[in-house]
């Protein structure tokens, strides 16, 4: 094998680069690739965050769940009220293993957090005795929000969704969204650090950067979309996903929705006599 | 009669030529390598052939029918296209979308329908063919670039087409990998089916003995060689190394 | 923008649900017909949807050094379509509060009638009387920051509502304390001031690279040839009009200037009505709280309902293309 | 004083291990090519080097300088890390971004913020050397692989960097475009650079000479051999050609 005759360098490149340094404000990119790789490494999880074995619900019946719950702790004004639906949620959570109860402890207590600081100003508008509420019902149910998406995979969110009768055109579109977020993030993340390793000073247009960033992720996910939807297509994908079939038992199902179903018929009928 | 018969076969770009009036034939069980200059079309004709696009112009007959944006248009045909072709992309990252290894290759048996016994067996039987058993569990999109290859062309035999399309299938793959899959294909050839496949690695894939179907930069066929013709004309073969 | 949850009344979280379904209906009828055109509009919505919610978690350096993010409402009805981006956006918000914990669950039609309606709609408007003035991306940005005030103004609108809707018997409110004079300033402010120029300096860069490397692949208006969608939409309205009886105890929005400053005196929130709704309630007095004669309350509501809509359809006619060229 | 120095770097994915305790000593104008199984870290020691990712261990120091991800957080310290060390992904796709090819081998030289005519020359004398000044104005995305890594190398090319990280840039080209691409990094070389490329190809790359360092499938170090020390083990030779 011969090589062929050296080709000759422009002298640019023979020359080493004189080194400069421009002081910059913030770097956008990396605080962006930050929250990328935290957003990657969520979806990337395959399996829900907490699955228990013994108690395995339908899919519907958690999202339905989860829709009770949300609906009691708004419409009730009732501190009472709130006090039991606080023990059924916290008996819940004794379900979650110590890692995992770490875990929704800190992002609950963040997320109220800014939720009070919101509220409390208006301390001085309308009293305590709201700021309190308000802090208690929005806890609530922050906590129930977070715990349906610690033990919830995406695909059980789908066909929850699917067996709640949601109309297929949204599924479809959600189903692709949730796949391509993947793909997009890790799309635009790769492409973020390619940039970032030819950011070789500060983005004198950071703005143009960003919109030929994004402007870069529509067409290639448009060309993708083509792509991905044919190598779907081509595995046999027709518009609708076919799921493994869950083993769900339908008396947990039912043993499991009761205390809420208890719970709701009280709070219809408890009205009338006062209790709430 | 043949499988695959393409009638002068052109394909435009927006504003580059990808193929131009192309003629080939292709019959069930052939194992073709396609080789050519960069950007000669090799994966345009890849895309045609699996109905991705339709040509431009020009005649796309598979198996007596004829392949065209109107029998494209209508899903149940185009699904039953897609049952006998898989096509493994240039870029394997559009084709992996699942969460786990494992759910990626049985995402198409479990869209056919099949008994989930039958589906893990598939999986685990793919899985082993492709020397990937040990990924079953990874994220697709973080596994190497060529654990990924092997993963997409375990994905595509999990549907057990008839007609398997590869471009540049052992691109990024150690020269070991490359002769174990290029064995598989062998053997997959052997069990009757037709392979299609793209390739730079005219030293690797002579082994198979395939015919070869060389573009010129032109877009054009070149030259269409069976592995016998080729043996007697070492000119020929002399160029193909260097191709 | 995105409003978590008991921040509104469950009751104006249904009316929000209800108000938008007839868009959604509408928008899944556009978006099919769309799709049989154009295949790709199926994976599109889908992509469409991941795509805004990348656009919305990425932070943009803003002078002073803090940052802010797009929501991208304007710039994916111009890429794919404002029928297509209603979808696609409103499975966005779904997805961010199912799994991500943006914006509440039950707070979800109030958040897809801001962002994934009103947004879109205003901008795509913009967008389109610019292309008709040649000047495409002076629409543009002018829909974009139109766009994302206007859902910021209506967010605003239902989050100040709050007191005067729902409040205990001694007047202390149950879910976002704050009255219109806190909540509509300060939306406003922070939209008016920043992540309007944010989002419209965004979305203009975006079109214009995508408008540059492939303009086919923006979205390519198909000459009208049915009004249908229309008629379902603005019949699913008049229909609805009387769910604002429901809504609370008086329809919601709906005062007579006294009787909100009436309220908003007993929350000792503020003596006076803000200046601006005191003119803007006027018209009211035309229909007298929708009772017109004797008519049951909800006749009244759909009458005027009809009202509204015929308006409406004389402003659509007004602005649409001629098929023929009058001469 | 070597310019590159790694001691003891490990790196760990979430669930699986990418390097582990690699000591590595890399000189000024140094060809290195990175060889190995599938997965064996090839990728992620480029990474690491190029300051896209920091070891989760051990100690990096280029050019006298610790590279920690204290000195990474810094904007300029990684502007200036950056001016120096060019990097060619093994998935070219994520690295073109810009509306043209021209624009894209200007993007780099216009961030430094070179004269108009300075910038042209370069794009001019990139493209010729990586023989894609036809490409010239195409759109980088819809360019066919082979053709996508040849831009790649241009635009990084136009920065001068001195160190050239190249993952995989033999891939998808056909041996004649591998061989200038192997004669330019060889010319680059003998003008000073240092040139680290990951490659499958042992035949082609042979030819140049470089030092091959060659990894396990246990994400280790196993052999490290310089091209006179190999003529003389043909044993690994074979080895290698078979890898
Ligand atoms: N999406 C596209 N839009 C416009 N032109 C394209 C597109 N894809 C490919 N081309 C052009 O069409 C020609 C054929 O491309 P193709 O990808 O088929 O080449 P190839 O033979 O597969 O090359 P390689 O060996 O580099 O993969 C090339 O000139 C290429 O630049
Ligand atoms: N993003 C990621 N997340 C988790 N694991 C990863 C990731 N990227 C790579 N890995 C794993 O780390 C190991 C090293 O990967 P790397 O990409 O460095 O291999 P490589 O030597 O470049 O292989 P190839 O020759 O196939 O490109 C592999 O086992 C791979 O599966
Ligand atoms: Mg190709
Ligand atoms: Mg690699």
């Amino acid at each position: 094998m011969t090589t062929k005759q050296p080709n000759n360098l422009p002298t640019w490149l023979e020359q080493p680069n004189q080194l400069t340094s421009q002081p910059q404000r913030h770097n956008f990119l990396a605080h962006n690739q930050q929250h990328l790789q935290h957003l990657l490494a969520r979806l990337s999880q395959p399996l829900p965050a907490v699955q228990s074995k013994r108690w395995q619900l339908s899919p519907s019946i958690s999202l339905l769940r989860l829709g009770i719950l949300i609906l009691l702790i708004a419409l009730t004004n009732n501190t009472g009220w709130l006090w039991v639906l606080g023990l059924l949620l916290a008996g819940h959570l004794l379900q979650l293993s110590p890692s995992q109860l770490r875990r929704f402890s800190r992002s609950w207590l963040l997320s109220t957090l800014i939720a009070l600081l919101v509220v409390l100003p208006s301390y001085w508008l309308v009293g305590p005795a709201t700021v309190l509420l308000f802090g208690f019902k929005t806890g609530l149910i922050l906590a129930s929000t977070q715990y349906y998406r610690l033990t919830t995979t995406f695909q059980e969110l789908l066909s929850g969704l699917k067996t709640l009768h949601c109309p297929n055109i949204f599924i479809m579109t959600l189903a692709i969204a949730i796949t391509y977020l993947r793909m997009l993030g890790h799309y635009l993340l790769q492409t973020m650090m390619a940039l970032d390793m030819r950011m070789v000073a500060p983005a004198k247009h950071p703005y143009r950067l960003i919109g030929t960033l994004f402007g870069n992720l529509f067409l290639k996910s448009h060309a993708y979309a083509l792509e991905l939807y044919a190598a779907m297509e081509a595995r046999g994908f027709n518009g609708h996903y076919v799921n493994q079939p869950a083993t769900t038992n339908r008396w947990h199902d039912m043993l499991t929705l009761t205390p809420y179903l208890v719970l709701v018929a009280v709070f219809i009928f408890g009205r009338t006599y006062g209790i709430n | 009669m043949a499988l695959i018969k393409l009638t002068n076969i052109s394909y435009d770009y927006p504003n580059t030529c990808g193929l131009d009036h192309l003629n080939l034939e292709i019959n069930t069980g052939d194992f073709i390598c396609l080789m050519g200059p960069n950007g000669s079309g090799k994966s345009t004709l890849l895309r045609i052939l699996s109905g991705l696009e339709t040509a431009s112009q020009g005649d796309y007959q598979f198996d007596d029918q004829a392949i065209t944006a109107a029998y494209l248009a209508d899903p149940q045909d185009r699904q039953r296209l897609h049952q006998q072709i898989g096509l493994v992309f240039q870029n394997t990252d559009v084709q992996l979308f699942n969460t786990s290894v494992a759910d990626e290759v049985a995402f198409g048996p479990r869209q056919l329908g099949l008994p989930e016994a039958e589906i893990a067996q598939r999986v685990t039987d793919c899985l082993e063919l492709t020397h990937s058993s040990e990924l079953r569990d990874r994220v697709p999109y973080q596994l190497s670039g060529g654990e990924k290859k092997r993963v997409a062309l375990a994905s595509v035999l999990a549907l057990n087409p008839t007609v398997l399309l590869l471009d540049e299938p052992l691109n990024g793959l150690t020269i070991a990998a490359q002769q174990q899959m290029l064995t598989l294909l062998q053997t997959l050839q052997a069990a009757g089916k037709t392979i299609i496949m793209a390739s730079h690695n005219f030293k690797q894939v002579q082994a198979v003995e395939p015919r070869f179907v060389i573009f010129n930069a032109d877009h054009q066929i070149q030259a269409d060689l069976t592995a016998a013709e080729l043996a007697t004309q070492p000119e020929q073969q002399a160029e193909l190394l260097t191709l | 923008m995105h409003i978590p949850d008991n921040y509104l009344s469950p009751a104006t979280c249904g009316t929000l649900v209800l108000a938008v379904a007839p868009v959604w209906t509408v928008a899944v009828i556009k978006v099919k017909a769309q799709i049989k055109e154009k295949r790709e509009t199926l994976p599109m919505l889908g992509i469409a949807a991941s795509l805004a919610f990348l656009i919305m978690m990425f932070n943009l350096p803003i002078p002073g050094g803090t940052t802010a993010h797009a929501v991208g409402g304007t710039l994916l009805a111009v890429l794919i379509g404002p029928w297509a981006a209603v979808l696609a956006l409103t499975v966005t918000v779904l997805l961010q509060a199912l799994l991500f914990g943006d914006g509440g669950i039950l707070a979800f039609g109030a958040n897809a009638f801001n962002m994934a309606v009103i947004m879109p709609m205003v901008g795509y408007a913009c967008y389109r009387v610019g292309v008709k003035f040649k000047h495409p991306k002076v629409g543009l940005f002018i829909g974009a920051y139109l766009g994302i005030n206007v859902a910021a103004l209506v967010a605003g609108i239902e989050l100040g509502l709050q007191p005067l809707l729902a409040h205990t018997a001694s007047g202390a409110p149950l879910y976002c304390p704050y009255g219109l004079n806190v909540t509509v300033p300060a939306m406003l402010a922070a939209h008016l001031l920043v992540a309007g120029w944010v989002e419209a300096i965004f979305t203009v860069l975006v079109y214009q690279f995508v408008h540059k490397v492939a303009p086919t692949n923006l979205y390519q208006v198909t000459p009208q040839r049915s009004r249908r969608p229309w008629a379902y939409l603005l019949g699913g309205l008049v229909v609805l009009s009387p769910l604002g009886l429901l809504a609370s105890n008086t329809a919601w929005g709906e005062w007579s200037p006294a009787e909100l400053k009436q309220r908003l005196a007993e929350q000792h929130i503020s003596q006076q009505a803000p200046q601006g709704m005191v003119q803007g309630l006027h018209f009211k007095a035309l229909f007298q709280d929708y009772t017109i004669g004797n008519l049951p309350i909800s006749v009244g509501y759909i009458l005027s309902a009809i009202t509204a809509v015929l308006i409406f359809l004389l402003l659509m006619r007004g602005l649409q293309h001629d098929n023929q060229t009058t001469k």
